[in-house]
């Protein structure tokens, strides 16, 4: 898909909005807030079975996606992401009890704000991962790189130019 | 003083707005959000700059932004470097039409700390760079005072050029500075005023005068005031007072800001913006002293820096008697019922 | 709708048992039919006190701690203003045997331009909530109606909608009155304020404001009982219920039909969880 | 000023072959902080930690970035290099530049070396906020208590009691011995229940580091781990144990007769009883639901003849106080009531009996001395049809779960039956026979083939009655066929399900439990006996249905784990756990709400510097926080922080790239 774009524009045009225009190789930066036990044990996994995902991804370990204030996300927005990921673990596994029930329900609630003010749905996306899926967790980044690619560069309410 | 003064109509007056506007970088009241704000016009159509609209921000925006940048900082392996911001105060010359007298003297009041020990170059430049077009309000608003206070409102030299609906059917554009002068000569509308110009236009500020709902005794709130340190009566009259800030962001004349810095990665911006001394923290100090944190002291030394301590240091009273404060006030208190209540007291 | 009369006499015997220091209610502006807040701590003042349409703003703002700090208080409570108190007794904030409550079963109030306000036709539940005495008459619980701006704006395309909001953020000056005025926000000190955490956003660019709102309204998430008093006080007249009421709207939708302050030790919808709680927006 | 060593491993070539190191290394050093950048092949290794000890030292370094592998592999190392140079062990930061970097972008040695700067920047910002910390060390009272008396309790008390470590064992009913006293004889081996726990309970009753509290139970639970401070309430037994001599002639005498639930109400006991002979303690206690003189004031007679004046009418319930630095649950289990089995004739056949029941029957020291009768007529049943599963594995009626253990005993009654009624003949439907355990499958192999017992795979649909036989109809699913079998006595071998106190249990001890009311492990395979509450553990069936052997096992393991717990005289705990600002709370108690382990209490703190009034904040017990930065979220003052992943810190890893 986004090659196709490149053939045909020698850039990438937003999907989200015509006027934003990239160069053809303009790479996203995807901030990704992992929980610890989980999805960062699940990332690591990744690694050691070697398994290639885009390397657009720039992970920040935390305990618990629980941990998560939706600050978080609104700041890497306006500073330095095109898009972020956050992952935990599977409801019912998580490693503190009951961390992500509460961190899925203020992600829901985030989700829709940020949709609601301009945000594309795709900029802000959530998963589990658990330890054991490093393959899963190879898919989940390529998909959510491969949809903010489509979304062109974030140009709403960043922090140098708003 | 100048005396200089044309005469027109309404279609006059429209063209010399379409004159402007097409000249000059031009700002004008233009609504948003069921409030009207100074803003770029490019259009006489867009904003309406006939009658004085009460305007939520005055014009302190266009001079003292609510936010500015004050430098730049980058930072590497040999340290921290500093720079000037690439934003440009003003660019060129521009002029704001449909100004409310006040809001225009508020200027000169902030104009006098902004001469004082340390010179803001930016807002000087701002400030020679603009002409200010005010129309003459028909009648007081239910909050406005501005006649009470320290300033010859009819005789004012707040603004350059003066636009005043004569009582007669006339409207007659007064250039009242030199900028003002120019301006009017520059464009198409030059027939001079009639001989009774001069009385019409006293006629109009009387009648205007005598709308007013607030008077205060200036001379007597103020020597009161200044013996009224100690007042109990403060903590009565800000009870209700919510502490929003609401009034210092918008007044014209209030000009306290914070220092603020915001960096990303290696490069960071110092920002300057609106701070207010009703904001609880506004006094709180690094060892955690805050000699004002109670609401009826900060009240207190907003009234007295508004009544008393300005008008010591710089002989102007720092309140222009505009009423924006108790139009934006979400409970309804006013600077003028403040001082007039706790000054009552020293009967 | 006119309980003055009757909030007079209630003050009276209030003072007169000595059960309150201050009494918070409402009075007449001196030069339109709108009022004003009046908080009075002397009995002479009682005959000033109104109660009509107009009495507009949610007085249990007077019952942060800045204001009225261990002080016994009577006040009158809306519908609305009372689910707000509701959350503030929830959450330790006021003493249950600090204050005099006295409810209203609430007609709706007027705007502005002399309207039923938009929150009033929507309004879940016009009776008091928590009240040592009641007055008029409950009509109870009403159905849930999604804002008719939140409905509006879903249809709008994407990018428009976020021009409209590029707009909302710039032109806020960061008063911060939203936030004073709000019954909820009672934090020692709020979170964009705090020069030490790094969240600080003290310049007043449009981004900070975005920030500073967003992360504002979503602490507000689930516990905002939907007063307006943020929008009334707010002097660029930002729609600001905005965000709230999207807030609700989608946490009543998903998280059991949740209404802030609603039922006394319901701290809120982040507060709490369920198993079943939508997953399906989670890869 | 803060001073950042960078240190860039090559992994090898794990790293080396798809980053371009040297490239890493020179684009850390362009930032402000970074007072030395380098590389080593095994930054892991000896030469390497004593690289990065050495530039400590020589840079006067205020924290140190490791550029290599997760840090789930080499944080402790690293940290015990900073350590061993005199630098605070969590001013180390790792960027994960092998698992997240170098393995996953093998093709695209550009993107995987900007990655790498990326993650490297990231780690500089962030332990440019980190802040000192040190491992918490929290004082340790050395005293178990067990809950729950029987075979898992009294296994765990043992077993820590042996340690020397005194153990307070507190018991419901008024003797030890649980379920276990009430079996016959165990399977695989048959080996009889009583004979090998009675030792074990006497034991319990003479260890010199055992306390036990029989007839009490635990009321509240406060504290943390090692700190623990239980409230126990002892129920008015009536009788003075310390001059009892259990002599039993107030039991002889006593007039009043009730069911005797420990023989599963087949026969009757006095008011004034012990639940069984081999009782420990052997004291009676008086049912006060049922004795007269307490109901109503008349007779009297058991104080009477007691010779010792021990019984005392006056007596009541007392609360006593034992600080504790871990608890061991073991409540045991219940049986699923087969009511909802209507068409079986549940409750209508009287000759329809649960597995217990004809437990107490077959035992020895049982209401009919070890003869199995048919409650009906008293007759010795020929014809026993058991029926597998009931209740268990039946969505519809009873729970989704195996109770794991019945596969066994119905074999084993099956055997017993044999022994006891020679010319006896069991059928028994099953819908799979699970004998996974050691000489299990032995053990149904020789119900089937000693005793001859009829293995029917099926379930039975109807009971009814015909003379005064019951007529068992059933599937037999390997022939395909409705069978009919004619039974003196069906028996049921009802579900193993949780005591139906452990919900209100599990929330005074601030424990999770499951669904179906168990108490909730911490991990179900790595911490199999711990709770998620430190300092809490589980034996026997309160987490699970299990067999004794299971059970006595888990019993020592939580032993093991008490006594591991109290090895120092403090326990030492990573310091990430959250801390309360107080300039900041505002005392909403939010967190409290959220914090999964009951680690925020409240406190009081003047209003200002020297004020006399006071208002409440948020405390933060850092015995019991396992940092899961949960209340830091939800707080909106931001008056909670998580050490080592503070808001400063995940805010400069944001804008650091």
């Amino acid at each position: 898909m986004e090659t196709e774009v490149k053939e045909a524009q020698g850039k990438i045009i937003s999907a989200e909005n015509p006027d934003i225009v990239a160069p053809a190789d303009w790479q996203p930066v995807i901030m990704g807030i992992l929980c610890n036990w989980c999805s960062y044990a699940g990332s690591d996994l990744t690694g050691t079975s070697r398994i290639q995902y885009p390397p657009n991804i720039r992970i920040i370990r935390v305990p618990c996606s629980s941990r998560v204030d939706p600050w978080f996300i609104i700041k890497s927005l306006q500073t330095t992401a095109d898009g972020v990921l956050i992952s935990g673990c599977h409801p019912g596994d998580c490693h503190y009890i009951s961390g992500n029930y509460f961190a899925r329900r203020r992600f829901l609630v985030t989700k829709k704000l940020l949709n609601f003010v301009g945000y594309h749905e795709n900029r802000v996306q959530f998963s589990w991962v658990s330890a054991a899926e490093g393959p899963k967790f190879a898919k989940v980044v390529a998909k959510v790189t491969e949809d903010i690619k489509k979304l062109g560069p974030l140009h709403r309410y960043k922090k140098e130019n708003f | 003083m100048s005396v200089f003064i044309v005469e027109t109509d309404k279609a006059g007056l429209q063209k010399f707005y379409e004159e402007i506007i097409g000249k000059f970088e031009t700002y004008a009241p233009v609504e948003k959000f069921d409030k009207y704000d100074y803003k770029k016009v490019s259009n006489l159509s867009e904003c309406n700059p006939d009658s004085p609209i009460e305007t939520t921000m005055s014009l302190k925006p266009l001079f003292f932004p609510k936010t500015a940048k004050i430098m730049k900082f980058q930072e590497d392996s040999s340290g921290t470097t500093l720079s000037e911001t690439d934003e440009d105060p003003l660019a060129g010359s521009r002029v704001i039409l449909g100004v409310k007298h006040c809001d225009a003297r508020g200027l000169q009041v902030l104009d006098q700390v902004y001469n004082w020990d340390y010179i803001d170059t930016d807002y000087q430049k701002r400030r020679i760079n603009t002409v200010i077009v005010s129309t003459r309000c028909d009648k007081a608003g239910n909050q406005c005072f501005c006649t009470s206070l320290d300033y010859d409102v009819e005789n004012s030299d707040a603004h350059d050029v003066r636009i005043v609906n004569g009582l007669d059917g006339k409207i007659y554009i007064q250039g009242v500075t030199e900028k003002g002068e120019k301006l009017i000569k520059s464009s198409s509308i030059q027939q001079p005023a009639s001989d009774g110009a001069k009385d019409e236009l006293s006629k109009h500020y009387k009648a205007f005068d005598a709308s007013f709902r607030l008077k205060m005794n200036y001379t007597e709130v103020n020597a009161k005031l200044q013996k009224l340190f100690d007042s109990p009566e403060f903590e009565t009259v800000s009870s209700n007072c919510i502490s929003c800030n609401t009034c210092a962001f918008i007044c014209p004349t209030c000009h306290c800001f914070k220092i603020s810095d915001e960096k990303i990665k290696d490069t960071g911006v110092r920002y300057k913006s609106y701070d207010s001394c009703n904001n609880g923290y506004f006094t709180l100090m690094a060892g955690g002293h805050n000699p004002r944190p109670v609401k009826y002291r900060r009240w207190r030394q907003r009234s007295l820096h508004k009544f008393v301590y300005y008008k010591e240091r710089f002989g102007m009273n720092l309140c222009v008697g505009c009423g924006h404060c108790a139009i934006s006030c979400p409970v309804n208190i006013s600077i003028f019922d403040v001082v007039n209540q706790v000054s009552k007291i020293m009967q | 709708m006119d309980h003055s009369k009757q909030i007079q006499d209630i003050a009276s015997k209030l003072f007169a048992e000595n059960k309150i220091d201050y009494f918070v209610g409402y009075r007449q502006n001196a030069i339109d039919d709108s009022q004003v807040p009046y908080l009075i701590s002397d009995p002479a003042e009682i005959p000033r006190l109104v109660f009509t349409d107009r009495s507009v703003f949610n007085l249990a703002n007077y019952l942060k701690p800045e204001h009225t700090r261990r002080k016994r208080v009577g006040l009158v409570v809306k519908g609305c203003d009372s689910r707000a108190l509701n959350l503030m007794l929830t959450e330790s904030q006021v003493k249950r045997e600090n204050v005099y409550i006295i409810g209203i079963c609430c007609e709706g109030v007027l705007n502005e331009k002399g309207e039923k306000a938009q929150n009033c036709i929507e309004c879940v539940m016009p009776d008091a909530v928590v009240y040592d005495e009641m007055i008029g008459t409950p009509t109870g619980k009403r159905e849930y109606i999604v804002n008719a701006d939140i409905k509006e704006l879903a249809t709008i395309a994407l990018e428009k909608r976020a021009d409209y909001f590029e707009d909302i953020f710039s032109n806020c000056i960061r008063c911060n009155a939203c936030r004073h005025s709000c019954p909820l926000c009672y934090c020692a000190k709020c979170c964009i304020d705090q020069e030490t955490s790094t969240l600080y956003h003290g310049a007043n660019t449009s981004s900070g404001a975005m920030h500073a709102l967003m992360t504002w309204s979503l602490h507000l998430a689930g516990r905002c009982v939907d007063c307006r008093n943020c929008e009334k006080a707010c002097p660029s007249h930002l729609p600001l219920h905005l965000l709230h009421k999207q807030n609700e709207s989608v946490i009543y939708e998903n998280f059991q039909q949740h209404l802030a302050g609603m039922e006394k030790d319901d701290r809120g919808a982040f507060y709490k969880y369920s198993l079943s709680d939508p997953d399906d927006f989670i890869l | 000023m803060a001073r950042v060593g960078v240190f860039v491993c090559y992994c090898g070539a794990n790293i080396a072959d798809f980053i371009d190191v040297p490239a890493v290394v020179e684009e850390a050093k362009k930032i402000k902080e970074v007072k030395i950048s380098v590389l080593y092949k095994y930054m892991c290794s000896d030469p390497g930690q004593g690289m990065i000890r050495d530039a400590i030292v020589q840079n006067r370094l205020t924290s140190v970035v490791v550029a290599a592998c997760s840090p789930r592999m080499h944080e402790k190392t690293f940290r015990k290099a900073l350590s061993d140079a005199g630098m605070n062990p969590y001013m180390l930061e790792v960027a994960n530049i092998r698992e997240h970097s170098s393995w996953v972008h093998q093709k695209d040695k550009k993107a995987a070396t900007e990655k790498a700067n990326d993650l490297i920047r990231m780690a500089i910002a962030k332990s440019i906020a980190n802040e000192q910390l040190h491992e918490i060390s929290v004082p340790v009272t050395k005293r178990a208590l067990v809950i729950g008396g029987g075979i898992a309790g009294i296994q765990a008390a043992l077993d820590i009691a042996d340690a020397r470590i005194p153990v307070t064992l507190v018991e419901k009913s008024p003797s030890i011995g649980g379920r276990m006293a009430q079996l016959d004889e165990t399977f695989p081996t048959l080996d009889c229940s009583q004979c090998i726990l009675t030792p074990k309970m006497v034991d319990v009753a003479s260890h010199p580091y055992i306390e036990l509290i029989p007839y009490s139970e635990v009321i509240e639970l406060d504290g943390y781990v090692g700190n623990y401070k239980a409230k126990i309430k002892k129920k008015a037994s009536y009788v003075d144990f310390s001059s009892c001599t259990g002599c039993g002639a107030c039991t002889q005498k006593c007039p009043v007769k009730v069911p005797n639930e420990f023989n599963m109400n087949i026969d009757k006991r006095k008011a004034i009883y012990t639940p069984f002979p081999q009782a420990v303690p052997n004291k009676p206690v008086i049912d006060a639901t049922h004795c007269t003189m307490l109901l109503k004031g008349k007779c009297g007679i058991c104080a009477k003849v007691c010779e010792k004046g021990s019984i005392n009418f006056k007596m009541v319930d007392e609360v006593i106080e034992r600080e504790v630095g871990a608890v061991v649950i073991a409540t045991g289990y219940d049986l699923w009531d087969p009511k909802p089995y209507e068409e079986y004739g549940v409750g209508r056949y009287k000759d329809i009996i649960t597995s217990l029941e004809f437990e107490r029957m077959v035992s020895a020291s049982g209401p009919t001395n070890g003869v199995p009768i048919r409650p009906s007529d008293g007759k010795v049943p020929k014809n026993v049809v058991f029926i597998k599963c009931i209740g268990s594995r039946d969505e519809a009626k009873g729970i989704e779960y195996c109770s794991k253990i019945c596969c066994m005993y119905t074999a084993k009654h099956a055997i017993l039956l044999h022994h006891k009624v020679h010319d006896s003949h069991a059928y028994i439907f099953y819908m799979d026979i699970r004998a996974a355990g050691k000489g299990y499958e032995e053990f149904v192999k020789r119900a089937q083939v000693e005793t001859a017992a009829t293995y029917l795979r099926g379930r039975v649909s109807k009971i009814y009655k015909k003379g005064d036989k019951l007529m068992v109809r059933g599937e037999d699913a390997q022939i395909g066929q409705v069978v009919e079998v004619e039974a003196d006595l069906v028996v049921l071998a009802t579900a193993v399900i949780a005591p139906k106190d452990n919900p209100s249990l599990a929330r005074l001890l601030g424990v999770s439990y499951d669904k179906y009311g168990y108490m909730s492990e911490a991990h179900p395979k790595l911490r199999p006996v711990e709770t998620a509450k430190a300092g809490i553990f589980l034996a026997g069936c309160t987490q699970a249905p299990k067999d004794i052997p299971d059970t006595v096992a888990q019993a020592s393991a939580c032993a093991a784990k008490v006594c591991g717990l109290f090895a120092g005289d403090t326990l030492k705990k990573d310091p990430m756990v959250s801390t309360i600002n107080n300039e900041f709370c505002s005392g909403c108690q939010n967190c409290v709400k959220v914090c999964p382990y009951q680690a925020i209490v409240t406190e009081e703190i003047p209003l200002g510097h020297g004020s006399k009034e006071l208002r409440t904040v948020a405390k933060i017990n850092e015995g019991v926080c396992q940092g899961c930065g949960s209340c830091v979220a939800i707080c909106r003052s931001m008056a909670i922080n998580l050490a080592g992943f503070t808001d400063p810190q995940i805010i400069n890893e944001i804008v650091a790239i």
